[in-house]
Order: structure tokens, then C-alpha cells, then sequence
């Protein structure tokens, strides 16, 4: 497909759904992440297990989907599930438990060592501006295995420390999520209207923690996606270009979101 | 057993909403119809509690009954307006959880227990002391605490117990006694049910008690602990509720999305639609009179699942103890 | 979604139950046939796990097979005979609790918290020091802990979470990925599902993952938490299932009651009803070979209610967001 | 009726549900306090409600009952419940919630200011006999508003003081409970197979918390019960003779146990 016939909300999510592992329990946040999680339950192999914070489990689409959930409280999501149930069985027990391979979120601010903000932008004390809140983006980033951000990237969103760290990615760096008693984290990842970014973690987890640019959307040149990063920005050696959508993809995202509030053109 | 807890929202708010009350209003189980009888109400001082609160509770911030939340989440907050600058200015006070924290904390105070351990926070700003003692904040150092666990040195934060004095909730179906049967994802109302001193619930549908007793597994509290029962037809609306209607964005876009730009939106939205009306039949009844009459037809459920298999909750009458 | 999780009981206990294992067997959702099958086994130096631990937990100590016990009660133990001498002279090591200790320990594992508060154990001489290193103990300082509430000073005792390596229960039904319905009082097998690292389930009727759809509220735990499932119709007996069978007192008075008194009383009844039979459709054909065709009538259900008013999880497939 | 017509077992159940409070939440314990709060419920106003540990809330036996729950895990405590659940719901939220008015509860030894033992006769390291164990004895008795025994009483059974507290009365006398972090409790009372015991805990709480022997069975002399108790007994001043149970009360109980399973003549 050529540029012109998808907007940047709709790369987004295929390019996030791309870098879901072939299985696993997803619990995806509202918005864009469960917009994310549904697209890719439907393209892929079935190993992906549909979980949400307010209690559907093991959600499996309807092959014919009205629509996807809008949110996480959307009661479409108990027509195809295993079970549901209430939140402390899904942010306690199914997440606490250790039980969440893949947390898909979004935030108003991501930092350089993946921690993210949904709280509050400028001082928590004297804001700039307050925020609806973190609803259950902290725990996820806490206690997930792994965690996939989907969000713009502006140059005031992507800085260099959140203005306040309601979602642990790897805090200050190595080691630093073990000792704030946090499980380890990763491979993580972000997705951006620019590209998708992961972090140096290592092979045993001893690398430096920091975000990496990995692969660019079509057409998309690194040092633009510098110029929108407030930190000095380490670009992957070989950095790829994203494959564009086809257009299954696209007709499928489109069917989810039939009343465009995700997808709204012009929206990122 | 006792008399019948049914009785119309006004009265459940005037005998059960204290001013100064705490209230768990939630999301899923979202109760406008009585939320916008508090408002009419005029109760004052309340605090609302949830691990999200819904736009049900930007009824109690604008229509001055509430300057307390205790949230993960607040959709009053999520854009510019009358919220954001109540909170910023002290009219509004704010301690901020997470959803996950919420919930724990009315299971605690469900479970009488004074707190409970969470992994959650660890390695968040939320535990910096400066942030948990802000200007804005009501709790201070009752807020969380931090150990390590005797057991295995493991970090964890405690998180205070909560207890509303009174939850509002609606339901699927209740009896006059107070039992209430929900199906469908229960977020945090499955605790608040629990931790409340008081529960209010308004239901689509008054059952007799054989309903609830043959198939007692769907009950989410016992009605003891049941203040009142309203009866409420779309009580939810514009949430959903499973298996009797969708959330009506529609409705929302029209009449609520400008209903937090100030305090005259919000006056002409009241006025119309909670002052303007005397209960949630009124309310439903203008609703058609505005929209149309089958207005409500673009909402209702269409699709979904319904049990395809019998359950039994059979035993042996005859039972003999010897062969 | 992966292959079947289905298997016979054999297979099920072979793969998932290891030597050395705790094993939650509990009382409500006793499941006598996956415990037997672990006795055939000859499975050893497992723990067995339980608010309550019944009958089906004497054929584990009986049969060698376990040498540990953490409950609020040991039915085993209830008279004199070979358990008690097992639990005096250490061949049996035990930790005493309740059945709400047991139950809320379940829960804080299955949450993921290294710990859970209760008020209850106070004032009692469970806390006492001399009792809790007890020379038939196996937890020491892991037993429990006390501590005074750091936001309202209330002296609570501090239970460490309980993760049994794998539970042992039988269920009315489930899908062949280990989605399992269970309906009617639950005891505390409703944490044990979610505290357990590996959960074998046998059920009395495999059904399609549709039947779990339609009705996802009565699911106890989703099946990607499963590690199998053995369809096994009178897999509970001779205790009770709801829907099913009720209480075999007349069979366990008959071949059950002595056989706690000697290794040899002992051995009489195993032979026979446990290593003389390969699963548990072959015990149930010794059964009736034995009592009578028609013995199993006797406690078949035949009273009790059944949902009387339908439930729909539906929602609006055409819903539009303008109006 | 005579006293040959009904059974020890009988004049206990009659006796405790006499005693029963006219409302509120009962949990009862499995074997005699599940029968006698089954014969309460169908014998008073309504305001009984009866919950169990295993997870039966408001449980109303059907009008044809056929047999009261033989323990607390008789499947028959679903038909006629108007909600059914876990354990933490009952055993936490319910009781340690603070919600349950009246424990009742059967023991292997009471002692003289009304603390039970279920566990243990002699040293709890060195036992002369264990027992099957606690089950659900030590929170209700912890956390229940008052509490209700039913037992056997032998000079060996009612002691100075128990083998092993599982189950706090009021400890060592006034106070004790608040000084343990417990809630206050009471008044309480023991049904024995002699008569009917209170404690002393005055109108405001002070008093002396002990045992005292407010009636007796027909016929029944208080020196009697005092040789069978193993302090010195306070018995109050013109204690009371039991009514005999009415016909009525008999058939009933004999209908609630039809294959005598708690009611076996010579039991007790």
C-alpha cells in the first residue's frame, strides 16, 4: 500500500501488532492498546490470550466483530470470553500473580529508560496540567513481563525524565527495577508515529537500558525522529524501514474502528 | 425477614447519603440515575471513590456535592476545564491510586483487614514523600506505607483498607430484600458491594426471591448488607450495561461532552437533565421526548451470548446414611 | 488454543504431579479420583494443602504418599488410628491453621503478595512461640508473623501467601483448553485455582468452548492457567457435587470408616478400590459390581432449584457514536 | 413432654435455640450448632440468617426440608440460599468484616472464662490425643459478636483452663480480648448437657468474665454440674429450670435428623 491510503494511527497499530509475540497473555490498555490487542488476535496464529483489567478472560473476538472494544469497559468484551470476572482476579490475581506476558499501554510521556507518564505534566505539586490518571497503566509497567507503549512522539512527550514516573519501565537504568523490588522487565517496546523502538537490555539483561530506535515507518528518516526525542537518541546500526501495511491489514483495522474513534484521520 | 428495602432514589439519597459521606461510584456498575439524584439532593462534602470514576462522578465535582476522589483514574480530569482547575486551585482535594490500588483496598475493607500488601507503586514517584503529602492531598501519612516482608525481605507497599460509607451501584436484577445478581465484568464493584458501610443499588428489574435463590451463584452481595433497593429501568444510562443496553455515545457527545467547560454548561446540562427532571422515568420520558421515542432502540442489545447449557443445584432429598 | 489439555487421570498425575510436590486437596471440590490416581502412582513426599482436608487426603497419608500437612483441619486425624501416631512420631509433619487462615494464604499467593493481615489467630496460643517451632513443624519463622497496623496501630497477625505446586480438584465442567464452570458453595477452592502453579482438574462433563462462552461468569479460572483436564463422570465420589450426586454416606461407612485404624485395614481397602482398579470408570464398574446396578440412585440428585430467569451477556452490534 | 421422651442431644439443641438472638447473622459450625441453627431458623420470626463458612449466605431451608446440612459442606445449603460464594467471603469479608452476629460453635474443651480448644488434649508438643483440628472454630470465635457452645460436659472436657486456646472466649478475664487486638465479644453462653451457662461480663463489660450456671435441665442439680466442672462453679442465684421441650420442638428436630446422624440416643 502507498502512503496516502493509511493514516499514521493505522501504521501504529500494525506495526505494534507485528511486534506482539506469537503467544501469551496480553492485557491491553484503553484506546489504541485494545484497538492493538484485537487487530492482532485476528491476524495471528491463536497463541494470543486476551485479558482485561476489569475481569473478560481469554477474550476471543467474534470472527465477525462489530467492532473493537471501545475502551476496556466496552461489554462487547464478554461476548467471546472464557471467563469473567472482577478486577482484583485481573490486576491482582492474573497480573500480581505473575501471570501477564505482554502489558500494552499508553502514556502522555515516555523517558529514555521507558518509564512512563499518565499522571500529570510539569510539577505533580503545581502542574501544568493534570491528567484523567493512570487507571491501571502503573500496575501493568510494574509487574508485566513485558510492555509495549503505543503513543505520538512529540519532543515534549518523549524526554529525557518523565515529569513523573507513574509506570516504571527500567527507572535510572541497570538493575534499577530490582532494587525497587520490582520484577525484571523485557525485551520492551515502543511504538511511535515515527517508528518502533526498543531497549538495550543485553543478551543477559546488562546492556544500558536505554531506548534504541530500531525500524522507521516508510519514508521516515532518523534524524527527524531525533529532532522529536528530548534526549540524544541511539539509532540501531542498520536501522530498518517498517514493511507498509497491506491491505488486509488496513481493511481489518478499519472494520474495528467502523465509526473512526480511534482512527480518526488527522488525530496523531 | 426484614420489611422491603425498595423504595425511589430520592428517598434511598435522602435516608442513606450523609453530607460528608465517602462514596464509591466506580464505572462499571455506574449508577447515573442516582448520582444525578445526589445532585439533586444538594448533598454536600461527599467524597467519591473509585478505581476509575466515571463521568457520573464529574455530576458530583460540578454540581458541588463532592470536593474529595480518591481514583486511578478520573474522567473528569482527563481534559481542560472546571475539574482541572478545582483541582489545581484546592476546591477539589485528589489522592491519586491506580486502579489495582483501589480495588485492593476495598477488598481490604471488605475484609476488615487494615491493609494489604501490593507489588504495584514500587519503583513509581507516587512513594516520593514530597508527592504523598501535597497541598492538595486529604490523607497524608495514611496514605501507604512501606516494608519489607518478614517472610522472604520482599518489598511490598501497604495500602490502606478502604471502607466507603456508602457505595451507589446499578444492577441486572436485585429483590425487595436486597439481593442483587450482576453478570458481565465487575471491575472494582465486586469489593465495593462488600466494603461499603451503606449500599445503595438501583436494578432494571425487581425479581422475586426465587429468582435469586435458584441460581444464587450470580448474587454479589447478600441483601443484609443492603441499605435500599431502587427500581430503574436504564439506570445505567449512558453506560451500558450487559445485557440490556450500550453505552450511548451518542447521548454523551451531544448533551455531555461540554458539561465540564465551565460552570455554565454544566448549569444548562443540570438544568435539563437532573434538576429538570424528578426521577430516572422523567428523565427517560424527556429523553424521548427529545430524541424521538425509539431513540433508545439505537442502544439496546442486539447482540451476544445468553447461557446455552443448564446448571443444577441439585442434591439428594432421600438420602439414606447406611446401606 | 494449544493443543487439548485432555487426559486420563493416569497421565494427568504422571505429568503434573511431582515427587516432593504440595498438593492442595482440600475438601469442597474433593477430588477423590485424580488423589487416588496419585496413590497408584506411588507418588511421594508430597504436601497436602487444604482450609479442611478431607478423606481423600487420608489416602495420601495412608497410602505413603504424603508426609506433610498444612490445614485447619485434618479429617484423617479426627479419630484415633494411624494418622495420629503418624502425626506423634514425625512420620507426618503438620502445620496447624484454620480454614480462613488456609483460605486467605491461597489468596495472597494467588495475588502475588508475599503475605495477607487477619485479626483472627489473636489472643489464641497458635501464636505462641513454643507452638510454632514445634518439633513436628516444617515452617519455623515462616509459620506467621505479628505486627502492629502502621496506619491505625491494630495489632494484626501477618499470614506468609501460599502457592501449593499444584492443586487437585474435581468440577462440574470444562472445555478441553481447562476453562472450568463450578456453581455452589466453593469453599476455598476459589483461590486455590488461581494460587496453584500447576492445577489438574477432572470433571464430570467435557463440553465445548461455546457452552463456557455463553455463561463466562460461572468460570472459576481460564484455562491458559490449566495444566489438564480428565473427563471423569463420579470423579467427586463418594463426597458430594453439586448438580450431580450427593454425599455417599452409606459407602463410606461401609468401606471407608476402619480403614484408618491399621496399615492392614488399610491396605484391605486400597487394594480393592484403588490399586485393584485402573482409573476411575473401573472403580465405578466395581461399584456397581459390588452394590447393585442401581446403587449410584441412591445418590443421584433429585431436589433442588435450577436458574428460573434467563440472563444475556449482550450488548449493540450496530451501535453508533452520533447521532 | 417427659424427660423419656427426648434425648440429651435433643434438650441441647432445644435448649440453644431458645437462646438464640431473635435477628441478626448466624454462622454456625458443623454437627450439633448447624442442626440447632436449622431448628431455630424454622422455628422463629424470620430475622435469623443463616450463613456458613464455606460460602452459604442467607440460606432458608425449604418448608419440606429434608434433613438439616450434615455438616457445613452438605450440598443441600445451595437450594434455598440467596447467595452462594467462597470462603474469604464468609470467613473474611463476612465475619472479619465485622458482619456476623452470632458464632455457634461445639469444642472438645470449654474453660471457665469461655475460651474452646478443637485441636489438642495435653501438650500441644506432646500430645495424649490430637483432634481433627479447628476448621472455621478460631475466627468465628476471634471475630463473631457473641458466641454460642454446645457441648458434652464432663469434669475433663469443662476445665480450669484449656489444653490449647484455639478459640479466645475472654482469654484471662476482663479486658483481655481488647489487650489481644480483638474485638470485644459477648454476651456469650455454653448449652452443655447439664444446662444453659452465661458469662459475667456486667452491663457495661466489667464484670468478672467468667462462667456462670443461669439453668438446668429438668431435674438436673447445680451441685451435680459443679462436680462435673473442673473450677468452682458460680451459679446464679435462683438459677432456672429448662422448660421441657414441646412436642412440636421434638418432631421437628427428629425431621431435621432423620437418620439420627446428630441425635443418636445415648450420644451423650
Amino acid at each position: 500500500m502507498s502512503e496516502q491510503e493509511y493514516t499514521l494511527a493505522e501504521l501504529m497499530c500494525v506495526a505494534a501488532a507485528r511486534a506482539f509475540p506469537v503467544s501469551g497473555v496480553v492485557m491491553a490498555g484503553m484506546g489504541l492498546p485494545m484497538l492493538t490487542a484485537t487487530f492482532a488476535k485476528l491476524l495471528q496464529p491463536p497463541g494470543i490470550v486476551i485479558c482485561t483489567e476489569v475481569g473478560a478472560f481469554d477474550w476471543r473476538p467474534p470472527p465477525d466483530v462489530s467492532r473493537a472494544p471501545v475502551g476496556i469497559h466496552d461489554i462487547n468484551l464478554n461476548d467471546g470470553s472464557a471467563m469473567v470476572s472482577d478486577m482484583v482476579d485481573a490486576l491482582g490475581t492474573l497480573l500480581m500473580g505473575g501471570n501477564v506476558d505482554l502489558g500494552v499501554l499508553s502514556a502522555a510521556q515516555v523517558d529514555r529508560f521507558g518509564n512512563l507518564n499518565t499522571l500529570v505534566l510539569g510539577d505533580y505539586r503545581h502542574p501544568e496540567r493534570r491528567l484523567g490518571g493512570t487507571g491501571g497503566n502503573t500496575e501493568i509497567a510494574c509487574l508485566a513481563k513485558r510492555v509495549l507503549t503505543i503513543m505520538p512522539q512529540e519532543r515534549r512527550r518523549f524526554v529525557e525524565r518523565v515529569d513523573f514516573n507513574t509506570s516504571p519501565g527500567y527507572i535510572d537504568g541497570p538493575g534499577a527495577r530490582l532494587r525497587a523490588g520490582l520484577p525484571p522487565q523485557g525485551p520492551n517496546a515502543v511504538v511511535s508515529t515515527f517508528g518502533v523502538f526498543g531497549f538495550d537490555t543485553g543478551d543477559g539483561g546488562d546492556g544500558s537500558c536505554e531506548m534504541v530506535l530500531e525500524a522507521v515507518f516508510p519514508g521516515m528518516d532518523p534524524d527527524i525522529v531525533r529532532l522529536e526525542t528530548g534526549w540524544p537518541l541511539r539509532v540501531a546500526d542498520g536501522v530498518a524501514e517498517i514493511e507498509p501495511p497491506t491491505a488486509e491489514e488496513i481493511a481489518l483495522l478499519r472494520r474495528l474502528d467502523p465509526h473512526h474513534f480511534y482512527l480518526t484521520p488527522g488525530r496523531y | 425477614m426484614s420489611a422491603s428495602k425498595l423504595m425511589d432514589e430520592n428517598e434511598a439519597v435522602a435516608r442513606f447519603v450523609d453530607d460528608g459521606d465517602s462514596v464509591y461510584v466506580g464505572y462499571t456498575s455506574a449508577a447515573y440515575g442516582l448520582c444525578q439524584a445526589i445532585v439533586r439532593a444538594g448533598k454536600r462534602n461527599l467524597e467519591a471513590i473509585g478505581g476509575s470514576v466515571g463521568p457520573q462522578g464529574t455530576f458530583l465535582f460540578m454540581g458541588g456535592c463532592a470536593n474529595r476522589v480518591r481514583a486511578g483514574y478520573v474522567a473528569a480530569a482527563l481534559r481542560p476545564g472546571v475539574v482541572q482547575e478545582m483541582m489545581a486551585d484546592g476546591r477539589l482535594r485528589f489522592e491519586d491510586y491506580s486502579n489495582q490500588g483501589i480495588a485492593l483496598m476495598l477488598m481490604a475493607g471488605a475484609l476488615g483487614i487494615p491493609f494489604i500488601p501490593t507489588r504495584s507503586f514500587l519503583g513509581t514517584d507516587y512513594l516520593r514523600p514530597e508527592f504523598r503529602d501535597h497541598a492538595g492531598g486529604f490523607l497524608r501519612d495514611k496514605k501507604w506505607a512501606e516494608m519489607d516482608s518478614p517472610f522472604d525481605g520482599e518489598k511490598v507497599v501497604l495500602l490502606p483498607a478502604l471502607r466507603p460509607d456508602v457505595a451507589v451501584l446499578h444492577a441486572q436484577r436485585a429483590d425487595e430484600d436486597g439481593n442483587v445478581q450482576v453478570w458481565g465484568h465487575l471491575g472494582d464493584a465486586r469489593w465495593a458491594y462488600w466494603a461499603a458501610r451503606k449500599v445503595i443499588v438501583s436494578a432494571e428489574e425487581i425479581v422475586p426471591r426465587e429468582v435469586i435463590a435458584a441460581d444464587p451463584d450470580r448474587t454479589v452481595t447478600p441483601g443484609f448488607r443492603v441499605s435500599a433497593v431502587v427500581h430503574m429501568p436504564w439506570g445505567g444510562h449512558p453506560s451500558s450495561l450487559v445485557g440490556y443496553y450500550d453505552y450511548d455515545y451518542a447521548y454523551q457527545a451531544r448533551t455531555m461532552s461540554r458539561m465540564g467547560r465551565s460552570m455554565e454548561e454544566w448549569q444548562s446540562f443540570a438544568d435539563e437533565w437532573i434538576h429538570g427532571v424528578r426521577d430516572r422515568a422523567e428523565y427517560i420520558d424527556h429523553y424521548r421526548a427529545v430524541f424521538g421515542a425509539e431513540a433508545l432502540d439505537a442502544i439496546a442489545v442486539n447482540a451476544g451470548p445468553s447461557p446455552i447449557a443448564p446448571v443444577r443445584y441439585g442434591y439428594n432429598a432421600t438420602l439414606r446414611f447406611r446401606m
